[in-house]
């Protein structure tokens, strides 16, 4: 089901694909019209998505088919092999990691996954994590550590699992040691928001030396929705939440919370994953570059600064 | 938020307010208590042992050894970066509070000595927009923690907190790194660092710079977690165990040192901190 | 004894033993298989996928790379530090062990190349006194972990084990330690070590050098623990939860990276060692 | 109750009961008898004990009344303060650890703990922990490191539970883990076996650079019983086990197992457990002055010796 803001450009497709079929039918050529209208229909998606507001690029975030973690594995990696558990209490699919090979050089990876479809995404808890879904990405972190390998890290979650299970295994706990444990990394760290970056359970693995933003991802310290019901009572103001937190990735640009934004294919990343998957590949590719030749010490203290100093406030 | 339904839950059992003057009514069990006799008790409920609320100032008087008390906080104003706008916008918002509280935002706190030991104390004012963190808070803790560390002071921190301040967007989101981040020094320098959770602990607060502590303490019946309680009956669609999120609870699963009685708290946090001291009586 | 176990269960289905020559009854489904059928599918049935026991020269020859292993084990034999007798004397006991499989003790391995990455590869003996872990065990593993690390190969140990050797006492439960200390090289060298964990690997085995491996791979339906579960039914006296302690189960349970069938086995653990590896095919 | 080699000591202590009550009752002298028979029991006691089988060592180990973790920590410590909890699932209560200050330093201990009493001996499941009680001795350990203050635990427990909610949250991982932790400490590590030292639930906190038994105590790589049941299938045939498995302390200082026994008062440490424990106290301030002087490199490689020797085989 295409979003509300996207119907035209539906309808437009659908009438490319009809002269399509009829200039085959008929044997006639309609290319000239194709054309046209395919430029139209470029067009109207870059005057749509430029116009997107803040509410409208969180559909957008949470569209279905947009890249998941494992799909930005399966694409960007030469090889990857999935580790699995806590080795204390559970295998969490709401997250996901391991070892990879990207671009020749050794990584290791975790993120956030949501599921491809409603079944795998009830299986997978729709990307909340429970607390041994972070101590897995601990694990990871120091698989990373030891083996001396930049740590990528990957945010797509309405936010950790706000459940009794998850209360009394130590959420608020787990997730204050995990935003610690990346934070202390002695390699190259990257997050990437994909989509959703709700919250804690996102900074979770958010404690990058560069965190980088999809074009209509968004990135905040309450869901809309929830910010909506606390301050307007009313979950419906959503869309005037969604404005004034300012979480889409140019506003964090603009507030240095984010480092970089990674461009998407007209019509969204999850028209176009792979065209999105490309741009993403390509961004990673170059802010480990950057971050390659630091030493351990200075990847500290990059990543220290960085966080000391996000905050707005004035001295008296 | 939390402050509010405290009100409400305890009418359905004393249904009055408080009588003036001398006389103030127990939010848990409805006695009728001699205000002296509470502050007395700093805020315990003689009869039943509810732990009110008290002044971010109380704290600094419980806790601190008397006179060695000298703020560090209250530089540190809060900004409104968003232009955020609720049913009111955030500069009016934060006016009022101020006004209220007579402080910038949601904190205070300096150094002091504790039992002997050299200390910073910094307490979490929970009147201020629910003890929200936003930018100030952040930046605070984050000094209080460097100056700890620079000074060879142990770190104590009082926590009241809704979570995060959300006028403030992802701007105190990030502080929950920052916070986790400055206390590293705290660590590196092998310094002792105590938290002590007080009614209610929730969101950012706790999934940062709360939990890491040393050693953490909390007082009874402190409602302390991640998402709130009406946030996870809204996604389990179910009752909530009882007790559940509370002091007693969360020591049973093995989530806090110890779970103290406010009339005991000093005295115990003294002996935390001089068993971190190397030699406690050259302190 | 699981070996006993494994038997005894499978008989309740197909009553029958193996039949000779050309035919080999599968332990679990019962079916007749030719035994070169059997072989090709390195003992998985391939009517039910269960993996039958192999012969540690068959784990060598299924990981190792064609003519890379090179044996370093056979050198360190047990000893009777204990005078150990209970229904027979312990050397009469480790001299029929000896004569069965023709190793001093129950472990086997070498230096080897698997799919091009430098490795060390163990693999324990069910055959010889249930791959019990004495002295010896004990040594060859942590040989063999010293050896990784100074010639900077990969530590890859197959496990099969009742647990400790109780003919060794005290001595047999330090090799707990021993192993686990002497992975430390491994480790520091940033080396991979990949545990696989056939079926039954329980009690000192499990509780140490087993379960410290980066990566933990596990056969299928294999029986994994620290207690048996004779002595867990004991405990709680109640039956066991279905599949409690077989690898599936524990996947779950967050303590496996993976269940790897055995037919696929040496490519999975060849793309985990090459991941390990900075240029695995300069290799 | 007594145990069944005691009797003859009891019937002695209660004449002599019996004649002090007398004396007083008829005020009568009778203090040449008393000093008598207290000589001769005292030798009885030595007699008994000095003979005392592996398997009576056992019943003597397990005796109610015996100095348990908590009752050390209260007479040796000038202060102690419990620190409970993994911060991740439960507080076991078969497991406790703190810190303290011994003999004027700074210390953090962490014991098995068994009731006092039956009541109190369910609530802490016999001593018998559970993965969270090995990851509240792992938080532990990380302190004393961080710190850099000697790290003492207190050996007693029949072994690890056994049992399904153990099983499910990895107590073969934990206690892996837990002995590579304490491997790795950095300070000096010593260990007491005050009771039972019940397999690998006894070595996850036994890896100490100093390694103590009290003189009744047992250690093991498998209880009498368990091992009877194995060997003879016969639970019955304990006694014979307990001599074959060599877990008395004499037997374990030959192996090179433990470094130094700990005397117990006449009677046994459950007939006088203060006495037990100013012997105990004594010799922790013994080998703490031995370990104090090594560097953080020195202790790790001292530990590491000490268990890579451990072992008997030959070399052909
Ligand atoms: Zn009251
Ligand atoms: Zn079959």
């Amino acid at each position: 089901m295409p979003l509300e803001f996207e119907r035209p450009l539906v309808e437009l497709e659908e009438k490319i694909r009809a002269l399509e079929a009829t200039a085959r039918e008929q044997n006639l050529d309609l290319s000239d019209e194709i054309e046209l209208l395919k430029g139209k229909l470029e067009r109207l998606q870059r005057e749509i998505f430029a116009g997107l507001t803040p509410w409208q690029r969180v559909q957008v975030a949470r569209a279905p088919g947009r890249p998941t973690t494992l799909d930005v594995a399966e694409r960007i990696f030469e090889d990857f092999y999935e580790l699995r558990g806590d080795r204390a209490f559970a295998d969490d699919p709401a997250i996901v990691g391991g070892l990879a090979r990207f671009a020749g050089r050794r990584v290791v990876f975790v993120g956030h996954q949501k599921g491809r479809n409603t079944k795998e995404n009830i299986a997978r808890n729709f990307g909340m994590p429970h607390p041994e879904g972070y101590r897995k990405a601990m694990r990871l972190m120091d698989l990373a550590d030891r083996e001396g390998v930049p740590f990528l890290a990957f945010i797509d979650t309405p936010g950790a699992y706000p459940g009794v299970s998850a209360e009394e295994r130590g959420q608020a706990w787990v997730i204050a040691r995990s935003i610690q444990r990346m934070s202390r990394l002695r390699v190259p760290a990257v997050a990437v928001i994909l989509g959703e970056g709700g919250s804690g359970g996102a900074l979770a693995i958010g404690v990058g030396n560069r965190v980088l933003i999809l074009e209509n991802a968004w990135y905040s310290v309450i869901s809309p929705e929830s910010c909506a019901a606390i301050l307007w009572r009313d979950a419906k103001e959503a869309e005037r939440a969604a404005a004034a937190l300012k979480l889409t990735a140019r506003d964090l640009l603009e507030l240095g919370v984010v480092d970089r934004i990674v461009p998407e294919p007209g019509g969204g990343a999850h028209k176009n994953p792979e065209g999105a998957i490309r741009e993403l590949e390509s961004a990673l590719l170059a802010v480990l570059r950057e971050l390659e030749g630091l030493s351990p010490e200075e990847l500290w203290q990059d990543r220290y600064r960085k966080f000391r100093a996000l905050g707005a406030f004035e001295e008296s | 938020m939390a402050i509010e339904r405290l009100f409400r839950r305890r009418r359905t059992r004393g249904e009055g307010r408080e009588v003036p003057d001398l006389w103030i009514r127990c939010q848990a069990c409805g006695s009728q208590l001699y205000k002296k006799d509470l502050e007395q008790n700093l805020g315990v409920c003689p009869h039943c042992g509810h732990h009110h609320r008290i002044p971010v100032e109380d704290w600094v008087r419980i806790l601190a050894d008397e006179g060695s008390f000298e703020a560090i906080t209250g530089k540190v104003r809060p900004v409104d970066a968003l232009s955020f706008v609720d049913t009111e916008p955030y500069p009016e918002r934060l006016a009022r509070y101020q006004q209220k509280t007579g402080r910038p935002d949601a904190i205070y706190g300096g150094r002091a000595t504790i039992g002997g030991v050299k200390s910073v104390l910094l307490v979490m004012d929970y009147a201020f927009a629910g003890g929200s963190m936003g930018s100030v808070v952040g930046e605070e803790i984050a000094r209080g923690a460097e100056l700890a560390a620079r000074e060879d002071r142990a770190l104590v921190i009082v926590t009241a907190s809704g979570g995060a301040r959300m006028q403030e967007g992802a701007l105190s989101l990030m502080q929950m790194a920052k916070t986790t981040m400055a206390l590293e020094f705290v660590f590196q320098k092998r310094l002792p660092y105590v938290s002590i959770l007080t009614h209610p602990t929730t969101g950012g607060v706790t999934a940062s710079f709360a939990t890491l502590a040393d050693v953490i303490l909390a007082e009874p019946d402190a409602l302390i977690g991640f998402a709130g309680p009406r946030v996870i009956k809204q996604t389990i669609r179910q009752d909530l165990p009882e007790g559940f999120q509370r002091s007693e609870f969360l020591l049973k699963h093995g989530l806090l040192d110890a779970v103290v009685d406010r009339r005991k708290l000093k005295e115990e946090l003294v002996r935390v901190l001089r068993l971190f001291s190397e030699d406690p009586d050259a302190a």
